[in-house]
């Protein structure tokens, strides 16, 4: 699954976004995160606020609790601050 | 009916000229621009640097565009917004909206406005002479919505 | 901080350019261009007339104005209307306003329009190819205020 | 007393400006225009409806109880329909 990271936490993270592999079964975002957060203190610290950061699945906002699966882009961001 | 999302600067009126021109039978044009304010809290604003997610913003000003539409009758819209590096007073944003009775390009207008503040994937970043901060979504703005439509 | 009431035709893009400028620092301009419509209900519009009781329209202009600024913070504001004759798809009245952030222009521009609509001495008459007719206040019009402001 | 007329109401009474003596007493707004609708039928027609007109004295509206002297301005009119 495609993940892209966007504004504070692409700074945090260091890269705009990565492949990973979450198998067979869907999971949901949450799960993804946690095992995101268990690779490095990085990602532990970029994560540490999950409820103060947005999801989207292929463009639509999605909550913690989402199902994915390896063909869903999953995009991770603050709150947009456009306009 | 078009969606811009731009590097390059803009200059407002010639897209409005072009928008009344082009909209000659409506009673009606709005049109809102925001620009890059050159202060933040006495803080001199060197810069503005707006990432941008394209492909998800473009589906959400659609899906907002069309709530909209179901909602206030109007003849046609213009939504340009920048990307990339932006100076102190350049346009970031312009909507235009053209409609047979003011209220309804008023309505539009600032609705589409208010949605895109939070669900249009643009973040800013502003460059100081002491660094950079992440601009933060603004509460005020979370609240002129209605999250449930 | 203009009012301006003129028979020639103007183009709203000229205004809107040159009053961005003007207000370089202000995060945000809202303007609102109201335009003839080549039609009522069907019948071609030839041409309006628009009459002016111009001394108790600037009056009247300044003190909605007045009252609106005292509610809304904004930095600086211009009307502009015509009066005399005017065909399909001229404008007839510009308001453009400018603020530091989007709701205090947006509140001012839509108030001051409403206001206008009700309280400023201007009567449009419609020229069709059979006969002239004068331009009711719309109910709607006067629904839009709080009178006991 | 200067009484100025505006579109339709000045069409039907078929000038845009008038002056009238009111004498040393103040009128009531109402008063003179009682007074206006005895001159002819064409007054009388022109001002059949009062409460669809507005009145204002001195640029500032008022109502048909306002009292007015002979030095005011006194202008009467359809309700406004610019912007």
């Amino acid at each position: 699954m495609k993940i892209l990271y966007f504004a504070k936490l692409k700074q945090l993270i260091g890269k705009s976004e990565e492949t990973i592999c979450i198998g067979q079964k869907k999971k949901k975002v949450s799960q993804v995160i946690n095992e995101l957060k268990k690779r490095n203190d990085i990602y532990n610290f970029a994560f540490k606020e999950t409820n103060s950061l947005q999801y989207a699945v292929n463009c639509e906002y999605v909550d913690l609790d989402f199902f994915v699966t390896d063909s869903d882009e999953l995009a991770i961001f603050p709150p947009v601050s456009g306009g | 009916m078009q969606i811009l999302f731009q590097r390059k600067k803009f200059i407002e009126s010639d897209f409005i000229k072009k928008f009344s021109s082009d909209n000659k039978n409506s009673g009606a044009i709005f049109s809102f621009i925001g620009k890059v304010r050159p202060k933040n809290q006495n803080n001199n604003v060197l810069s503005i640097d707006i990432e941008l997610y394209e492909k998800m913003a473009q589906v959400q000003i659609k899906k907002i565009i069309n709530k909209l539409m179901k909602k206030h009758l109007i003849d046609d819209y213009l939504v340009v917004h920048r990307y990339g590096r932006v100076k102190p007073r350049e346009n970031i944003v312009l909507i235009v909206v053209a409609s047979q009775h003011r209220k309804e390009s008023f309505r539009f207008g600032e609705g589409l406005m208010d949605w895109l503040k939070v669900k249009a994937t643009f973040w800013k970043k502003e460059n100081f002479a002491n660094g950079s901060e992440w601009v933060n979504q603004k509460e005020a703005d979370r609240e002129f919505i209605d999250f449930s439509l």
